[in-house]
């Protein structure tokens, strides 16, 4: 999609797990199933990598949402690694959710290598719900802003 | 409170213990400073009352390093940090020796003043051998009065219970202080839309002067250097230059208690601007007694915390969150 | 002297505030601190103490001091804008007052630090008396007197009225602004208010501390005491007390990547932190005991030393009210105090 | 900071077409640290790694980033580069601006301004990379093969002939697996048993081999070169070194209601029991829920009966610990439950019956003893109906959306041995497509249309239903004539979709294995690395990584047997260097990291530290680096962040969000 003028384009941060999501990434890659630019993605080994001062992070710098992926419960590689990241994010996101900020601007998606189709889905849906709840206002750091 | 005096001479005497974490007098009737005792003479200045709301246990992070046995007085929900710090390796066992006090409730100096009472010179009713119904306040301006219930400490309304964790011995009895739901505040919250919480916690917030003061008073923040001290994330912070570092770091300390905090209260208690800091934690709780199983921190060191534990049927992090 | 009735400070405000920012006691979640002036503005008089000192207004807790900007391969940088408004503080207490003289021998000494300096050129104080002290207050111990403060213009409340009574030029000036609200009046009514809190002062617990024995001269004396070692132990190494101290001046100057540059800001710090003066090597201060006695030390004798006996504390008992562990300066005090007598 | 060379590649027109190449070099010359920029159309080939080798050297480059295809694709090409060119192979990191870029935008504006931000987080993250160095391990020269059918046998063969020691553990009584269960095979009708059997003999003899049945994997720990696998041999209550396999206490067993399980249920077996009559090894086994010893205390028939003095009432589990080096995973397959097809009426009449029960029926040693009778009244069945793809290809959530592959082959050769034996039998065969890529598989397909006339009908069953005559009324449509078709037929075979085997999703889970959503093991790479499962040291044999015909399985077996013999091969390992690396200073020894870590590899240690001048013995996490394999669990549940992850690093990862949101 090129870019026009005042559209709203959000900041978007994805976590991939090395072993499922980014795989599914490259295959939605390979099998050329866009979705937006606006989706950068970032490989960590395991979904329970991704620490919350990294999410928070994100928003700080300017970030209008930020999804982690990770294998399907059960498929961790590390066999249990998005168990606890799949506790600690419900934490967290409730607790985003408790201090007034928007439900939906953080999300948590089990993509494995064989979904390509999911993750190009996912990415063009997270998107488009960031789209609909605009800038992050809530959670940003002012200096960051210009 | 004598029997506690008494006691504590017996241990030193005996050699049981070779020093005494306790409470000493303040200069004014409401601010007695935790203090160690290293004798008999020291004992003197020892007080246990109404003011006495400080949180030993962490203290014998420090006191585990030192020469011998300390004898440390824990109140009921004090006992439940100094075990969640023993499940965490932070204090030894052997090197304390606790008494369990009893607790009639503990007392908020600010919500004296806030009942417009100032220039206090004396508080009664505030022993443990006091009714503890009604505490006469001798003033500049003129004898005061106000209802004990009223002053307590926001946590003492949502007491744990009378019962200590661990301990060598107890002493004294507790009351009932229990008049509130423990989650009444945070559910109160949670029905708010988002903007109302956001507004809410925006206000509240702004209070925040980053003194550290929750943080440093806090048994389950007792990490050798903070992140929020060391370069290790990048995030370093000395002052909250915007309001998102005030977020930013109430929501850290929090997550990094979450499953650990014991809701000992301190937080609220000790902080300079009236934040209502355990609005956090109590969050925290609430959502892990809800999804997770109801889980009381330090209770039983050997449970599976939850943050450090899963069910494969663990809910997922999108599901409709209240 | 004039004097206005205590309904019509709301139109004071408004009128002081249509030309100048104006800060004041205002109560936000349920805290006193002082905060600019808005018309929802809930602001607090009566409050004796606010939680935080003034001294934001001259000194906040964090400010920018320069933006540098990247673009492409060029980098500009921007200092930050002096304070070119005046602005005024109303309602500041003698204590902070004086607290401000404290931060002046400081920031104002040569090399003069110029936004301090700008916002003290620029800044117009309107100090209020004290009616009912309370019992942490003890400015009388460093010849504060709480009834009668110094400042560009003092107040008094009494009664229905409020009592104005412009001290320098600066007061003048904004007292000709703001002259047709006012009535003139005599100070009978404040006289008589004044003995009355004066009778209490009498009265206060601490109000007959003696810094005896505290000045540059006992420097080794003091600093060797092995009382420190004993004093120390409850603090939890917070930073509640330097936060809500009206003299405390220390600060850290801190870069923030914002993405497109670096903005450059100092805050406020506390010698209670473990990184307080982190350098390269380490820290010279590595134990909280050590960290404890350089507050006192330098409030009590360092700063004294260095100022013609001038105390680095007003007596304004904030520490007194917040620290967490019950520890302040005037425990300190005493401690010392007792051990002299004892010997 | 680093001195930074970014390379960026066209991938001939793949990046080049949608990502201005020339706009991306220009652009991160001014990024911090970065010294060198250039594009090349094949960074990859070798004259584009020369390219780094140069920059390298001319530039004194500490650090590389290459804006090219997946890490997954070239990281490791690239790493060599750098190390060819005196660098440490992780000071590489690599943008990837094809598959997350240039393969999924259009606008070419856009999609160069994503690879610049791409390359902006690559570059971000390098300036805060660390030279690692990757640790050795040691190699076990010992395989594990999970299960004892044809897979896992001729896996367990290969390895064991190139000189390796290997176990075998087949939770069954015997190996053969399902292969023992069929009865002829496609295309050559030659008998299952016959050429099957052999092999289960020649496995048994192998002195490299040493085989547990009725045995399961308990616990799996360690990594690649080094597990240690705890194997429960359950209690057989015979001994197998006694027994000589004369068979009389299976016919003198009084408990003979037990369903016979190799027969798929269709006819019962005693409570005493071998599984078929060339079972390896050939030792029964007790089934302890059917045993009135086991269940009252009386009986002891076969204790009586048994000359050898083979039967142990008190035999109890026994744990097997060894230490394996590969692992090969072979647990096959089940069919589905029929649960969710109602309309088949394969619960309601005994006539209806899958595939593979028909294999026992049509094999001598079945329950009907080779007679195709139906199993509702002996009788002769005069019209039979084959209905295709039950569960398989299924489009809604009953069944299996996957192709189960052998099913057209093995009803072709149902449909013929049917036609072959009882020509008087009429076989239809409903179907949505023939499918038959194989080597003389169409021709086989052909003949059983055209020499041995089965009736092929195009079209979906709808419907069995039980008549009063007991014949099934079978409702399908014809699309080639687009007709609904009734038939009367005697007897409906369904071609069950087949699924892994249950166990195999425990099995994967302790290996640390991924799996699929339909429960295969999933392989390292689709294409490349098929018979890889991406748990170094874990290997795939068989239908537990997809459907497949036994020749298949077979060539997949060696396959997998020749890549786990590439591993036993070696002496020593290099292990990922990516491990979690615990600050002595910071940690509070709290433990936490221990419990969260799923390989054992924190210890703590009371240890004298200098913190500051403050001497004092505390209690650190440690961390075993030959166990750890990087996942990060540990370090954020440190809430000081004294344990980070080399490689990953918190400030890395800080670095490219920064870099990303700027």
């Amino acid at each position: 999609m090129p870019l026009t003028e005042n559209e709203f384009r959000p900041k978007i941060v994805a976590f991939c797990c090395n072993w499922c999501s980014y795989a599914g990434a490259d295959l939605a890659g390979s099998s050329r199933l866009s979705y937006p630019a606006d989706v950068k993605i970032i490989k960590v080994p395991c979904s329970c990598r991704v620490n919350p001062m990294f999410i928070l992070r994100a928003f700080e710098k300017g970030a209008d949402g930020v999804i982690l992926c990770g294998c399907h419960p059960g498929d961790c590689h590390y066999s249990t690694g998005n168990y606890y990241a799949r506790r600690r994010m419900t934490l967290l996101f409730s607790m985003l959710d408790y201090l007034g900020i928007e439900k939906g601007r953080t999300r948590v998606e089990w993509v494995s290598a064989a979904e390509g189709v999911k993750f190009s889905q996912t990415m063009n849906e997270f998107v488009e719900k960031i789209k609909s709840l605009g800038e992050n206002v809530r959670l940003g750091d002012l200096r960051c802003k210009n | 409170m004598q029997e506690l005096v008494n006691r504590a001479k017996e241990l030193l005497a005996n050699g049981t213990v070779q020093r005494v974490l306790g409470w000493k007098a303040g200069d004014m009737a409401y601010n007695p400073e935790p203090s160690y005792f290293e004798s008999e003479a020291d004992l003197s200045e020892f007080v246990y009352d109404a003011f006495c709301g400080a949180n030993l246990s962490k203290y014998m992070i420090e006191a585990s390093k030192k020469e011998g046995k300390t004898l440390v007085f824990l109140k009921p929900c004090d006992s439940y940090s100094f075990n969640q710090l023993l499940k965490e390796h932070r204090v030894d066992r052997d090197k304390a020796y606790i008494i369990g006090v009893g607790c009639k409730g503990k007392l908020d100096i600010e919500k004296i003043k806030k009942e417009g009472i100032k220039g206090i010179e004396s508080i009664s009713g505030i022993g443990m051998e006091d009714a503890c119904d009604t505490l006469k306040i001798g003033t500049l301006y003129g004898d005061k009065e106000c209802s004990y219930q009223d002053v307590m400490l926001e946590r003492c309304h949502v007491c744990k219970g009378k019962d200590h964790v661990v301990f060598d011995e107890t002493l004294l009895e507790s009351r009932d202080t229990v008049d509130s739901e423990r989650f009444h505040e945070v559910e109160k919250i949670e029905k708010m839309s988002p903007e109302e919480k956001f507004q809410f916690f925006q206000k509240e917030l702004s209070k925040c002067i980053r003194c550290n003061a929750c943080r440093n008073v806090c048994p389950a923040c007792s990490c050798r250097k903070c992140v929020f001290d060391s370069t290790k994330f990048d995030s370093a912070q000395k002052a909250n230059v915007d309001p998102f570092q005030e977020k930013m770091f109430h929501i850290i300390r929090a997550f990094h208690v979450a499953g650990r905090c014991t809701d000992c209260g301190e937080c609220s208690r000790v902080c300079p601007q009236g934040i209502r800091l355990h609005l956090f934690n109590r969050k925290f709780i609430k959502d892990i007694n809800e999804f997770y199983g109801d889980y009381t921190a330090g209770e039983d060191i050997n449970q599976e915390a939850p943050l450090t534990h899963f069910e494969f049927s663990d809910r997922e992090p999108n599901e409709e969150r209240g | 002297m004039y004097q206005i009735a205590k309904n019509d400070l709301p139109a004071l405000f408004r009128k002081i505030s249509e030309t100048k920012e104006l800060y004041l006691p205002v109560r936000v979640a349920d805290q006193v601190n002082f905060a600019a002036y808005t018309e929802d503005a809930d602001v607090s008089l009566e409050t004796l103490k606010t939680v935080k000192s003034p001294k934001d207004a001259f000194f906040p807790q964090s400010e920018t001091l320069y933006t540098c900007h990247k673009e492409e391969n060029k980098l500009s940088i921007t200092p930050e804008e002096l304070q070119n408004q005046e602005f005024v503080v109303f309602g500041i207490k003698a204590c902070d007052v004086k607290g401000i003289e404290v931060l002046d021998k400081v920031f104002l000494s040569e090399p003069v630090d110029t936004f301090y300096k700008a916002r003290r050129d620029h800044g117009i104080l309107v100090a209020l008396a004290c009616n009912e002290p309370e019992e942490s207050c003890f400015c009388k111990a460093f010849g504060i007197d709480c009834t009668d403060p110094k400042a560009d213009v003092a107040t008094w409340l009494v009664g229905d009225f409020l009592y104005w009574n412009p001290l320098t030029e600066k007061g003048a000036a904004l007292t000709d602004a703001v002259k047709e609200l006012f009535a003139e009046a005599d100070d009978s009514a404040v006289q008589k208010q004044q003995e009355t809190t004066k009778a209490i002062v009498e009265k206060l617990p601490y109000m007959d501390l003696s810094l005896e024995g505290w000045n540059g001269d006992v420097l080794t004396e003091k600093f060797d005491s092995p009382l420190w070692e004993e004093l120390y132990q409850p603090c939890l190494a917070c930073g509640t007390c330097t936060f809500v101290c009206p003299t405390c001046q220390c600060y850290d100057i801190k870069d923030y990547t914002t993405g497109s540059g670096v903005q450059r800001y100092r805050c406020w710090d506390s010698c209670m932190y473990s990184d307080f003066t982190m350098m390269a090597h380490g820290n010279n201060r590595t134990s909280q005991m050590q960290r404890f006695r350089q507050r006192f030390m330098h409030k009590l004798v360092y700063f004294p030393a260095n100022n013609d006996g001038m105390y680095s504390c007003v007596g304004c008992g904030r520490c007194v009210e917040k620290c967490p562990s019950a520890l302040n300066i005037v425990k300190v005090v005493k401690a010392f105090q007792k051990e002299g007598g004892d010997k | 900071m680093q001195r930074i060379g970014v390379f960026v590649c066209h991938c001939g027109s793949n990046i080049a077409a949608t990502v201005d190449v020339k706009k991306v070099v220009e652009t991160v010359l001014s990024e911090p640290g970065v010294c060198h920029a250039e594009d090349y159309p094949y960074m990859c080939s070798e004259a584009g790694q020369m390219k780094i080798l140069e920059a390298v050297k001319e530039k004194k480059l500490t650090g590389i980033v290459v804006c090219s295809c997946s890490p997954r694709m070239h990281e490791a090409t690239f790493r060599k580069a750098a190390e060819r060119a005196g660098l440490n192979p992780y000071m590489v990191e690599i943008a990837n601006i094809r598959e997350h870029c240039s393969w999924i935008h259009k606008d070419m504006e856009e999609a160069t301004k994503k690879a610049v931000i791409l390359a902006r987080a690559a570059i971000a993250k390098v300036n805060l990379n660390t030279p690692l160095q990757a640790g050795e391990s040691r190699v076990t020269k010992r395989a594990l093969v999970i299960g004892g059918g044809i897979a896992g046998i001729q896996t367990a063969l290969d390895i064991a002939d190139a000189g390796y020691e290997v176990d075998i553990v087949e939770k069954t009584p015997s190996i053969g697996g399902r292969m023992s269960q069929l009865d002829k095979t496609f295309p050559t009708l030659d008998c299952s048993a016959c050429i099957l059997t052999p092999k289960m003999v020649e496995a048994a003899a192998h002195e490299k081999i040493n085989i547990y049945t009725y045995s399961e994997v308990d616990k799996v720990t360690g990594f690649v070169g080094d597990f240690t696998v705890d194997i429960r041999k359950k209690a057989r209550s015979v001994d197998s070194a006694k027994c000589t396999g004369c068979g009389v206490c299976q016919e003198k067993c009084p408990s003979k209601k037990s369903l016979n399980e190799f027969n798929r249920g269709l006819n019962t077996r005693s409570a005493i029991y071998t599984p078929f009559a060339q079972a390896i090894p050939n030792v029964p086994v007790i089934d302890r829920d059917a045993c009135i010893k086991f269940k009252t205390g009386k009986c002891g028939v076969c204790e009586k009966v048994c000359q050898a003095g083979a039967i142990d009432y008190n035999q109890k589990d026994e744990i097997i610990t060894e230490k394996y080096g590969a692992i090969v995973v072979a647990t096959g397959f089940d069919t589905i439950k029929l649960d969710n097809y109602d309309e088949y009426a394969y619960n309601q009449s005994k006539d209806v019956i899958t595939s593979l029960e028909l294999e026992r029926i049509m094999n001598a040693a079945g329950p009907t003893k080779g007679h195709l009778e139906r199993l509702s009244d002996g009788k002769a069945p005069k019209e039979m109906v084959f209905i295709q793809c039950v569960g398989s290809r299924c489009s809604d959530n009953r069944g299996k959306s996957y192709c189960s592959k052998i099913c057209c082959m093995y009803t072709a050769k149902h449909a013929m041995l049917i036609r072959d034996k009882y020509p008087d039998v009429n076989v239809t065969v409903f179907y949505i497509d023939v499918r038959t890529p194989g080597k003389n598989f169409d021709e086989f397909y052909r003949r059983a249309v055209e020499e041995y006339g089965v009736n092929y009908v195009k079209g979906q069953v709808g419907k069995v239903a039980p008549l009063p005559n007991g014949k099934l009324l079978v409702q399908g449509s014809d699309l080639l004539d687009n007709k609904q078709i009734l038939k009367e037929a005697d007897m409906v075979v369904l071609a069950t979709a087949i699924e892994p085997e249950a166990s195999v999703r425990q099995i994967a889970t302790m290996l640390t294995a991924s799996i699929d959503t339909n429960n295969f093991l999933t392989e390292a790479h689709p294409k490349l690395r098929p018979v890889e499962s991406p748990t170094a040291g874990v290997f795939l044999s068989g239908v537990c990584q997809g459907p497949k015909d036994i020749p298949e399985t077979v060539a997949q077996a060696g396959a997998a047997a020749v890549k786990a013999i590439g591993l036993l091969a070696k002496d020593k390992l290099t292990t990922n260097p990516c491990t979690a690396k615990p600050d002595e200073l910071l940690c509070n020894g709290c433990s936490q990291c221990a419990n969260v870590c799923p390989y054992g590899a924190i210890t703590y240690e009371e240890k004298e530290v200098n913190d500051h001048g403050i001497r004092e013995t505390r209690r650190v996490a440690q961390v075993n680096g030959a166990l750890c394999q990087g996942c990060g669990a540990c370090t954020v549940t440190c809430p000081s962040g004294a344990m980070d992850l080399q490689g990953f690093s918190n400030r890395q990862i800080i670095a490219e969000v920064d870099a990303i949101c700027r």
